[in-house]
C-alpha cells in the first residue's frame, strides 16, 4: 500500500509544495492549464484507455464546463450586461442565463451538464452498439457540430470570440497573483483527488470489467452485465471530469471560446493521452502535461516547426512506443531489475 | 426553375463532391480499417498537383499517382505495424496529417494558390455548371472503377481477404504486406483524384484537407463501413439533405441538421446503411 | 521432405518450444500429439512461418525456409489448416477457395478437385464463409489448403468439430491423400485416428518432443501416459 | 521567443510582435509580421528610438485566441517589453484586451474592426465602420446599387458590419433582400449562390474572411455571373488574397479599404521598394501591411515625444501626433486611440492590383460607436 | 424447464431452424448431436437472445425469453459457452472467472477491488484445474486451456440452464473424461445441454439424445436408440459409424 502510494505522494509534493515555490507566476498559471488539461486527459484514459471508448469529442464536455463557468463569472462581474451581448445587441438577459448567476447552480451545471449529456448519447448509441470507430467519428462529428452551435449564437455564447475579460473568481480578483496561486492548488488539489478516485475504480471489479467490455463487449453481455450500461456510465464519467476541468480552466486562463472546443483540441488531448500512454492513468495525466508544457516550449522557441516537432514526435511515440512514455519507463525499469 | 427545384440538382452535386472525397476511404477505411485522418492531405496534394502542372486533365492521373506514392509510404513507413488497431491508425495519421500541411506550407507557401478552370468547363445547363457536371461524372467514373475492382478482380477478392483475417491469408499463400500496399495506394490515389476535382469548386492551400475530412468520414459511417453502395446512397443522401437545410436555414445550421441526422441514422442503423453480418462475437 | 531442427519459438519473451527435431519423409505421415497446451499448434506455427523461430532451422524439400514468409512456404507448396475452423467470413466459400487458388496460382479445376474430396460444400459454394456452421468451415479449411495443390499438407485438428460421418470422410481423403504419396504433418486429439493414419508419431510435452516412434509404439502403456492429464 | 539579439542589454528597448505565424490565420498575419519587422529595422537604421535599438522578441498567436492571450502575458510579464504589435481577428484582440488592461500595458492593432470599443491600452491603427464599411456603402448608393444582399463569415466582425449595414439601407432607403452567414473555412457555396441569384440583387455586400472567399467567388462565377452582373464589395480581400482566389474570379470587383499597393504617395513608393527589396520582388504589399507598419512608426514617435516608454506617458503623447504615412496623412485621435483614416474604393485588376475608383477626399475621424451617425443610433453599444 | 415451441430462424431467406420443438426437464443431462449445420448452434443462440427467431417461443423456468437482451436472459440463469472459446485475453484467469461469477453483485460493490477468491471462483478453478494458471492471463492458454476457462466462466456464473457447444472438441481422452464426469454431476441439480460430435463421449455421458437435422428435430431418445436409427446413421454417422467411431481408445 505504502509503496504503491509512494510515487503518488512524492508527485503530490513536488506538484503541490515545490512548484508554488519555485515558479514565477505566469509559468505557475501555464502549469494550472496543462493540469486542467490532465483532468480531462484522465477522463480520456477512463474512457479510452480502459474501457476502449475512443471519445474525440471531449471538447465539447470541456466546453460546457467552461461556459457554466463563464457565464457565472459574468454574471457577478456586475455592471448588467456582459460585454459582449451589449456589441451583439443583446438587450436583455436571455433567460438560459439567469440560473447561472448562482454558484453552486453554475458549478453543478458544469459536472452534471456534461454528464447528463454524455449519459443521453451513450444510452443512445451504445443501445445500439455503435462502437469503436463509429463511435470516435461520430464524437467528432459533435465537437464540429458544437462549435457551429456556439459561433452562430453569437449574443448567447461569445460566438467565434467567446467570452474572456473577467475581474474575479468568487470574491476574489483575479489579477491578483495570490488569486492565481490559489487557483493552482485548487486545480492540483482536484487532480489528485480524481485521480486517487479513478484509479480506485480502474483497480476494481468495475475496471477489469471495463477491460473486459473493451475487448469483448459481446462476450459480456453472456457473463450478465450490460455493456451500454456500464459504457454510458464510464464515458458520463469522463464527461463530468471534463467539465469540472473546463470550469476550472475559465478562471485560470481568463478565456472560454470555442476553439477550445472543437475537433482539434479534442483530438489533441486523446493524442496526449497516447503519448503519455492510454493504459496507465498516470500516463493519461503525464502525457497532458507533457504535452502542454512541449507545446508552449516549441511556440516559445521555434513557432513555425511546432507542427512538424507535433507531427513526429507524435509518429514517432505511436510507432516506436505504442505504450507512451509510461510504457517506455516501465519497460526500463523491468529491463533493470531483471 | 425555382430556388427549391434548383436545390435538388445542387443536393446531388454535393453528394458528388462527398463521394468523390470518400471513396477512397472505402478502401482505407472500408477494406483496411485503417482510419487515415491525412486522408484530407492526401486530397490536397491532388489539389497541388493540378496547381503544378496547371492543367485538370493530365492533372487527374498524375495527382492519383501522386498521392497513391505518398499512401504506399505511409503504409510501408508506419501504418503496417498497426493493422487490427484501427484507432491508433487515426492518431497516427493525425500526426502525418500536421506534418503534411506543414510541409505544404513551407514548400507553396501559406496563401491559397489558383488552379484555373479549362475554358471548357465554364457554362452550365441549368443550375448546375459543367465543373459541377464534370465533378458529378468523375464521382461515377469513379465509383464504377471501384465496384470493378472490388468485385470483378482477383486483386480485391485478395484485399478482403487479407482485411478479414490477415494471419490465415499469410498461410494461405497470399502476399499480405504487397496486397495492403496496393490497397493503400489505390485509396490514397483516389483521395488524389477527388483533390484535383476539388481545384474547381474551392481553396487550394494547406489547410484543404482539414474542410473535408469529417465529412468524408460521415459519408463512410452513414454507408456502412466498405459499402460502395451504402457509400453513395449516404453521400447523395447527405448532399440533398445539406442542401435542403441550408436553403430553409442556413449554411451553420444546416451543418448542424446533417450531423445530427446522421447519429439519428445511426440509431436506426448502428453500423451504417448496409452491413456485412457475421456471427462471430467481438 | 520437411525438417525441422532445434527449433525454439514462443510468444514475446515467454519460450513454448525448447529445441524441437522433426521429420517428415518423402510420403510420410507424421502425427504430432500431447496434451492441451504442450506446444503443437505453436510448432506448427513456426514451421509455417506464422511465429519467427528464435532458433533452429526449417527445411522443406532441401531447401532451408526458416527465413521465409509464410506466403513464401506456401508457394513453395506446403499447404496449411490451421486450428479452429479459421476462413474470409465475410467472402463466399467459392471466393474462399478461388482467392486461395489464385494466390498460389493454379488452375481452376484444383477448385474442383478440392470439392471432390469435400462434396457437401458443393451447395454452400455462395454463402458466406462466415455464416457456415463450424464443422462446414472446418470442411472449407481443409478445402482451401488443398487447391494451393501442396506438396506437403500441415493439419492442426482437423477433426474437431466435425460431425461423426464426416470425420470419417476426412480420415479417408487424408488417408487417400497419403496414399498419393503426400507427405503430412498432422496434430491430431483422437488417438484411434491417430493410429490408423500415422505412419510414425511425435509427443510433445512442455515444449519438448519427449517421444517417437512407430504407431504401434502408441499402444504402449508409458506412451499413454504421456498423453493423459 | 527568437530574440534578435541577447536580451537584458540596457542600451535596447525590447518590443512584442504577436501574429499568428502557424493555423489557419498565420496566411495573412505573417505579411503582417514582416512588415512590422521592416519597420523595426528601418528605424533601428535611423538611429534607433531615444538612442536606442529596437528588439522585437516575435511570438506566436497559432490562430488560437487563448494562446494569444497567455503569449500577450508572457512578452508583459516574461519578456517585458515596452509594447506589442498584434493581432488580426477581433476575437484574438478581444481574448488580449483583458490582458492589457490588466497589466497596464499598450497592443497596437493593425487590422479594419468592427468598431464598438475603445480600450484604453490598445492602438488602433486599422479602419473602423466609419473608415470602411459606410464608405462602402457610400460608394455603392452613388453607383445605384440599392438592393443588397449581405453574406459573411458567422463571427462578429461581419455580425456587426452587416447590422450597421442595414441600418445605413434603412435610413437611405436601400433594401436588403437577405443576410446570409457560413461558418469559418465553408467551402460549398452552390446553396448560397443559389440563394443571391434567386433574389436578384444590385449588390452583393462581402464579408466573408479567409479560404471562404476563394469557394465563394468560384461558385459564383460558375454561374456565369460577372463584376458587371453580380457587383461583390468585399472589404476582406486585399491584394495578399487575390491570387489564391483567382484573379479570373475577382476581376473587375470592388472592395473597400483604406490603402492599396497602387496608392500614390511617395511614402507608399518608398515602403513598396523597401518591403519588396526585403521579402522579395513577387511579394505585394496590403493594407492590414501597411497598418502594421504605421503602428511602429507612430509608438516609435510617441516615444520620441514622451521621451519615454513608459506606458502612461506614450498614451498621453500620442493623442494628435500625426505622419505622413504610405495611405497618407495619418493622424492619432487621442480620446478613441484611432486613427483619422482616408476611406478608399479599389477595383481588382488583371494583374492582381488592385486600383482606386473613388476615396473619401480627406481623412475621416475615427467614430468606432458611430455616435456622429443619426441613422446608428440604438445599435448596440450605445 | 426449458422448452421450445416451433422456433423458426431465417437467415436472408436461409432456414437455419424450421420448426424445433424441444423440452428438457429439470436436472436433465441433454445431448444434442446433428450434422455440421444442423442448426444446433444457432437454437443456443435462439435460447440466449443472441438471434431472434422469426416465430415460435421458447421458455424457461416460467419465463418467455424471446425478446429478451442477452444480459437479461443470462440474469434469469441461463449460461452458455462458445463453439470458439471467448475469453478475455487481457484478464488473468481468476479475473475472467470473477468477472463471471460477479453479474449478481450490487452495481456499487463492483468499484471495490477484487480481494480474494470468491467460492464460486475457486470452485470453478478446481473443477476445471485451472488453479496452475491461475494468475496467467488468459490470452496465454492455449485452445484446450480455453476451453477449460469457458466452461470454468460458465460454472462461476452458477446458472440454473448450462448450454455447451462442444465442449470437449480439441480436449484430450482424459480431459474428455474429466469434463463428462463434471457435466454428469452438475446435471444433479442443473439442467444441462450439450452439444457434441464426439459418440464415444455421448455413450459414456448421455441418457437422452436429441438429433437435429436441416434445422428440424429428426429423434430422441437413448443413445442406443438414436444410434441404431438408420436416418441418424445416413446423415449423422455415416455408414460404419459403429465400428469407425465407436472404438476410441
Ligand atoms: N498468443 C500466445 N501468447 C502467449 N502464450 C501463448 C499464446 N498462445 C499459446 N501460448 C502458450 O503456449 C503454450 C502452447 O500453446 P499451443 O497453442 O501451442 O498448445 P497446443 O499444444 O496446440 O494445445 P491445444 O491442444 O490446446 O491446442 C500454451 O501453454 C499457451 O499458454
Ligand atoms: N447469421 C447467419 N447467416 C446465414 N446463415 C447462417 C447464419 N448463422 C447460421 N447460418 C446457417 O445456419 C445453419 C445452422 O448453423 P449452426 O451453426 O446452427 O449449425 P450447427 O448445427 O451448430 O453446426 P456445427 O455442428 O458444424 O457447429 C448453417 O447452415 C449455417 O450456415
Ligand atoms: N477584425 C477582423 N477583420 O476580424
Ligand atoms: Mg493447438
Ligand atoms: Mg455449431
Amino acid at each position: 500500500m505504502i509503496r504503491r502510494n509512494l510515487p503518488f505522494a512524492a508527485v503530490a509534493v513536488i506538484v503541490l509544495v515545490v512548484a508554488p515555490l519555485l515558479l514565477e507566476p505566469f509559468r505557475l498559471s501555464l502549469l494550472a492549464k496543462y493540469l486542467c488539461y490532465a483532468i480531462v486527459a484522465l477522463g480520456i484514459g477512463l474512457a479510452w484507455g480502459q474501457a476502449g471508448m475512443l471519445t474525440l469529442g471531449q471538447g465539447v464536455f470541456f466546453g460546457l464546463g467552461g461556459y457554466s463557468m463563464a457565464m457565472h463569472l459574468k454574471l457577478t462581474e456586475g455592471g448588467g450586461l456582459p460585454d459582449f451581448m451589449v456589441w451583439s445587441g443583446v438587450e436583455e438577459l436571455p433567460a438560459l442565463w439567469v440560473p447561472f448567476g448562482d454558484p453552486v447552480l453554475a458549478l453543478a451545471t458544469a459536472v452534471l451538464g456534461p454528464m447528463l449529456i454524455a449519459a443521453v448519447l451513450g444510452t443512445l448509441v451504445f443501445r445500439q452498439r455503435v462502437r469503436g470507430a463509429y463511435f470516435a467519428i461520430l464524437t467528432q462529428a459533435l465537437a464540429a457540430a458544437m462549435v457551429i452551435l456556439l459561433v452562430g449564437q453569437q449574443g448567447l455564447t461569445g460566438g467565434t470570440n467567446g467570452m474572456t475579460n473577467f475581474f474575479d473568481v468568487f470574491g476574489q480578483d483575479l489579477a491578483d497573483d495570490s488569486t492565481q496561486r490559489g487557483l493552482y492548488l485548487v486545480v492540483a488539489s482536484v487532480l489528485g483527488v480524481l485521480y486517487l478516485a479513478t484509479r480506485q475504480l480502474v483497480n476494481s471489479r468495475y475496471g477489469r470489467l471495463l477491460v473486459a467490455i473493451r475487448d469483448g463487449e459481446d462476450r459480456v453481455r453472456f457473463l450478465g452485465y450490460d455493456p451500454a450500461l456500464v459504457k454510458t456510465v464510464t464515458f458520463a464519467l469522463s464527461a463530468g471530469m471534463a467539465g469540472l476541468a473546463g470550469a476550472l480552466f475559465v478562471p485560470v486562463v481568463g478565456i472560454i471560446s470555442p476553439a477550445l472546443l472543437g475537433v482539434v483540441p479534442s483530438l489533441e488531448l486523446v493524442v496526449a493521452v497516447a503519448v503519455g500512454g492510454r493504459h496507465a492513468l498516470a500516463g493519461a495525466v503525464l502525457g497532458a502535461v507533457v504535452m502542454g508544457y512541449a507545446q508552449t516550449a516549441f511556440s516559445e522557441q521555434f513557432a513555425d516547426g511546432w507542427l512538424y516537432l507535433q507531427g513526429a514526435l507524435f509518429i514517432l511515440v505511436m510507432t516506436l512506443a505504442p505504450k507512451g512514455i509510461i510504457g517506455v519507463a516501465e519497460r526500463w525499469r523491468r529491463a533493470r531489475t531483471t | 426553375m425555382s430556388a427549391f427545384a434548383n436545390q435538388l440538382p445542387i443536393g446531388l452535386s454535393i453528394g458528388a463532391v462527398l463521394l468523390l472525397i470518400a471513396l477512397g476511404l472505402t478502401f482505407t477505411f472500408g477494406q483496411m480499417g485503417v482510419i487515415n485522418m491525412a486522408h484530407g492531405e492526401f486530397i490536397m496534394a491532388g489539389a497541388y498537383t493540378a496547381f503544378l502542372l496547371g492543367d485538370l486533365v493530365p492533372a487527374l492521373p498524375a495527382a492519383f499517382l501522386v498521392a497513391g506514392t505518398m499512401g504506399l509510404i505511409l503504409e510501408r513507413a508506419a501504418i503496417r505495424h498497426f493493422y487490427g488497431r484501427p484507432l491508433d491508425t487515426l492518431l497516427l495519421t493525425w500526426g502525418v496529417s500536421l506534418v503534411l500541411q506543414q510541409l505544404a506550407r513551407d514548400l507553396f507557401g501559406a496563401p491559397n494558390v489558383q488552379v484555373p478552370a479549362p475554358a471548357w468547363l465554364s457554362g452550365g445547363v441549368g443550375i448546375l455548371p459543367y465543373n459541377r457536371l464534370f465533378i458529378m461524372g468523375l464521382a461515377v467514373a469513379g465509383v464504377v472503377a471501384v465496384w470493378a475492382y472490388l468485385t470483378r478482380t482477383r486483386l480485391g477478392r485478395r484485399t478482403q481477404a487479407v482485411v478479414q483475417n490477415r494471419r490465415l491469408a499469410a498461410t494461405s499463400g497470399i502476399d499480405t504486406g504487397r496486397v495492403d500496399m496496393l490497397t493503400f495506394f489505390v485509396g490514397s490515389g483516389l483521395a488524389g483524384v477527388a483533390g484535383v476535382a476539388l481545384t474547381l469548386i474551392g481553396p487550394v492551400g494547406p489547410a484543404l484537407g482539414t474542410y473535408y475530412i469529417v465529412d468524408a468520414f460521415l459519408v463512410v459511417v452513414a454507408g456502412g463501413l466498405g459499402q460502395l453502395r451504402g457509400a453513395v446512397l449516404a453521400a447523395a443522401g447527405l448532399g440533398l439533405l445539406n442542401s435542403y437545410a441550408e436553403f430553409w436555414s442556413d449554411a451553420s445550421l444546416a451543418k448542424v441538421i446533417v450531423l445530427a441526422a446522421v447519429i439519428a441514422f445511426l440509431q436506426v442503423r448502428p453500423q451504417g446503411m448496409f452491413v456485412l453480418r457475421s456471427r462471430a462475437l467481438t | 521432405m520437411l525438417s525441422v531442427t532445434g527449433l525454439e519459438s514462443g510468444y514475446g519473451r515467454a519460450r513454448v518450444l525448447f529445441g524441437v527435431s522433426l521429420e517428415v519423409g518423402a510420403g510420410q505421415l507424421v502425427c504430432v500429439m500431447g496434451r492441451n497446451g504442450v506446444g503443437k499448434t505453436t510448432l506448427l506455427n513456426t514451421v509455417m512461418g506464422v511465429l519467427p523461430a528464435v532458433a533452429g532451422t526449417v527445411t522443406f524439400d532441401g531447401r532451408d525456409v526458416t527465413k521465409l514468409k509464410p506466403h513464401e512456404r506456401v508457394r513453395l507448396g506446403m499447404g496449411y489448416v490451421p486450428q479452429g475452423h479459421r476462413c474470409f467470413p465475410q467472402l463466399s466459400v467459392q471466393d474462399n477457395l478461388l482467392v486461395t487458388l489464385e494466390a498460389a496460382k493454379q488452375p481452376k479445376q484444383a477448385l474442383d478437385e478440392a470439392l471432390d474430396l469435400f462434396p457437401a460444400l458443393k451447395p454452400l459454394l455462395k454463402r458466406s464463409a462466415g455464416h457456415l456452421s463450424g464443422g462446414q468451415q472446418q470442411q472449407l479449411a481443409m478445402a482451401r489448403a488443398l487447391v494451393t495443390r501442396p506438396r506437403m499438407l500441415v493439419l492442426d485438428e482437423p477433426t474437431e468439430g466435425i460431425q461423426p460421418s464426416i470425420i470419417l470422410e476426412i480420415e479417408a481423403a487424408i488417408e487417400r491423400l497419403h496414399a498419393d504419396g503426400l507427405p503430412l504433418l498432422l496434430v491430431e486429439q483422437y488417438l484411434d485416428i491417430a493410429l490408423r493414419l500415422a505412419d510414425t508419431f511425435a509427443i510433445l510435452d512442455g515444449g519438448h518432443v519427449v517421444r517417437t516412434g512407430t504407431a504401434q509404439d502408441l499402444h504402449r502403456e508409458d506412451v499413454r501416459r504421456l498423453l493423459a492429464v | 521567443g527568437s530574440d534578435a539579439r541577447p536580451a537584458g542589454d540596457s542600451g535596447d528597448i525590447k518590443v512584442g510582435i504577436l501574429h499568428s505565424l502557424s493555423g489557419t490565420m498565420a496566411i495573412s498575419e505573417v505579411t503582417v509580421r514582416d512588415a512590422e519587422l521592416l519597420a523595426i529595422e528601418e528605424i533601428n537604421k535611423a538611429g534607433g528610438v531615444l538612442g536606442k535599438q529596437l528588439v522585437p522578441v516575435v511570438e506566436d498567436g497559432a490562430s488560437d485566441w487563448p494562446t494569444f492571450a497567455e503569449k500577450a502575458t508572457k512578452l508583459i510579464r516574461q519578456d517585458k517589453v515596452a509594447t506589442v504589435f498584434g493581432g488580426w481577428t477581433s476575437a484574438s484582440r478581444k481574448a488580449m484586451l483583458p490582458v492589457f488592461e490588466r497589466y497596464k500595458a499598450l497592443l497596437w492593432y493593425p487590422v479594419q474592426y468592427e468598431g464598438l470599443e475603445s480600450s484604453p491600452y490598445i492602438f488602433y491603427t486599422g479602419a473602423t465602420t466609419n473608415q470602411q464599411i459606410i464608405p462602402g456603402l457610400d460608394y455603392l448608393k452613388e453607383q445605384g446599387k440599392k438592393r443588397l444582399f449581405l453574406v459573411g463569415s458567422d463571427y462578429v466582425f461581419p455580425r456587426t458590419a452587416n447590422k450597421i449595414i442595414k441600418a445605413y439601407a434603412a435610413a437611405n432607403g436601400m433594401e436588403i433582400l437577405g443576410e446570409e452567414y457560413t461558418p469559418l473555412g465553408h467551402t460549398e457555396y452552390s446553396t448560397l449562390v443559389n440563394k443571391v441569384t434567386q433574389a436578384r440583387p444590385d449588390a452583393v455586400f462581402n464579408t466573408l474572411n479567409g479560404d471562404s472567399n476563394v469557394a465563394f467567388f468560384k461558385a459564383l462565377k460558375s454561374t456565369g455571373a460577372t463584376a458587371e452582373s453580380m457587383p461583390v464589395l468585399s472589404v476582406s480581400i486585399a491584394e495578399e488574397e487575390v491570387t489564391g482566389i483567382g484573379v479570373d474570379n475577382v476581376v473587375g470587383q470592388p472592395v473597400a479599404w483604406n490603402y492599396y499597393q497602387t496608392t500614390d504617395t511617395s511614402a507608399n513608393k518608398a515602403f513598396v521598394k523597401a518591403y519588396k527589396a526585403r521579402y522579395g520582388q513577387d511579394k505585394v504589399t496590403s493594407d492590414p501591411m501597411e497598418a502594421g507598419y504605421n503602428a511602429v512608426y507612430l509608438w516609435a514617435e510617441a516615444v520620441k515625444k514622451a521621451g519615454t516608454t513608459e506606458v502612461e506617458a506614450v498614451r498621453k503623447a500620442a493623442g494628435g501626433i500625426a505622419l505622413e504615412r504610405p495611405e497618407g496623412l495619418v493622424t492619432i485621435d487621442g480620446e478613441s486611440q484611432h486613427l483619422y483614416k482616408t476611406a478608399r474604393i479599389g477595383i481588382v485588376q488583371p494583374d492582381g492590383l488592385i486600383k482606386q475608383v473613388w476615396d473619401s477626399g480627406e481623412p475621416i475621424k475615427p467614430d468606432p460607436y458611430l455616435k456622429g451617425y443619426p441613422w446608428a443610433a440604438g445599435l448596440a453599444g450605445q | 424447464m426449458l422448452e421450445l415451441r416451433d422456433v423458426q430462424v431465417v437467415f436472408d431467406g436461409f432456414r437455419a431452424l424450421d420448426g424445433v420443438n424441444l423440452t428438457v426437464p429439470d436436472g436433465e443431462l441433454r445431448f444434442l448431436i446433428g450434422p455440421n449445420g444442423a442448426g444446433k448452434t444457432t437454437l443456443i443462440d435462439v435460447i440466449t437472445g443472441l438471434t431472434r427467431p422469426v416465430a415460435g417461443s421458447v421458455r424457461f423456468a416460467g419465463h418467455d425469453l424471446v425478446g429478451r437482451k442477452e444480459h437479461q436472459i443470462v440474469r434469469l440463469g441461463v449460461g452458455r459457452t462458445f463453439q470458439t472459446s471467448v475469453v478475455f485475453e487481457e484478464l488473468t484467469v481468476i479475473e475472467n472467472l470473477d468477472l463471471a461469477a460477479g453479474f449478481r453483485r450490487p452495481l456499487w460493490t463492483l468499484a471495490r477491488r477484487r480481494r480474494g477468491v470468491s467460492e464460486a471462483v475457486a470452485e470453478a478453478l478446481a473443477r476445471t484445474g485451472l488453479e496452475d494458471l491461475a494468475e496467467r492471463s488468459a490470452g496465454v492458454l492455449s485452445h484446450g486451456q480455453r476451453q477449460w476457462l469457458e466452461i470454468g466462466m460458465l460454472l462461476a456464473q452458477r446458472p440454473r440452464l448450462l448450454l455447451l457447444d462442444e465442449p470437449v472438441a480439441g480436449m484430450s481422452k482424459d480431459e474428455r473424461e474429466r469434463t463428462g464426469e463434471l457435466l454428469t454431476r452438475i446435471a444433479d441439480d442443473h439442467t444441462v445441454v450439450v452439444v457434441e460430435h464426439d459418440m464415444e463421449f455421448l455413450r459414456r455421458h448421455a441418457s437422452t439424445v436429441t438429433v437435429l437435422h436441416e434445422g428440424r428435430v429428426l429423434v430422441e431418445g437413448s443413445v442406443d436408440q438414436v444410434s441404431a436409427d438408420p436416418r441418424v446413421q445416413e446423415v449423422y454417422l455415416g455408414r460404419k459409424a459403429s465400428d469407425a467411431v465407436g472404438h476410441r481408445p
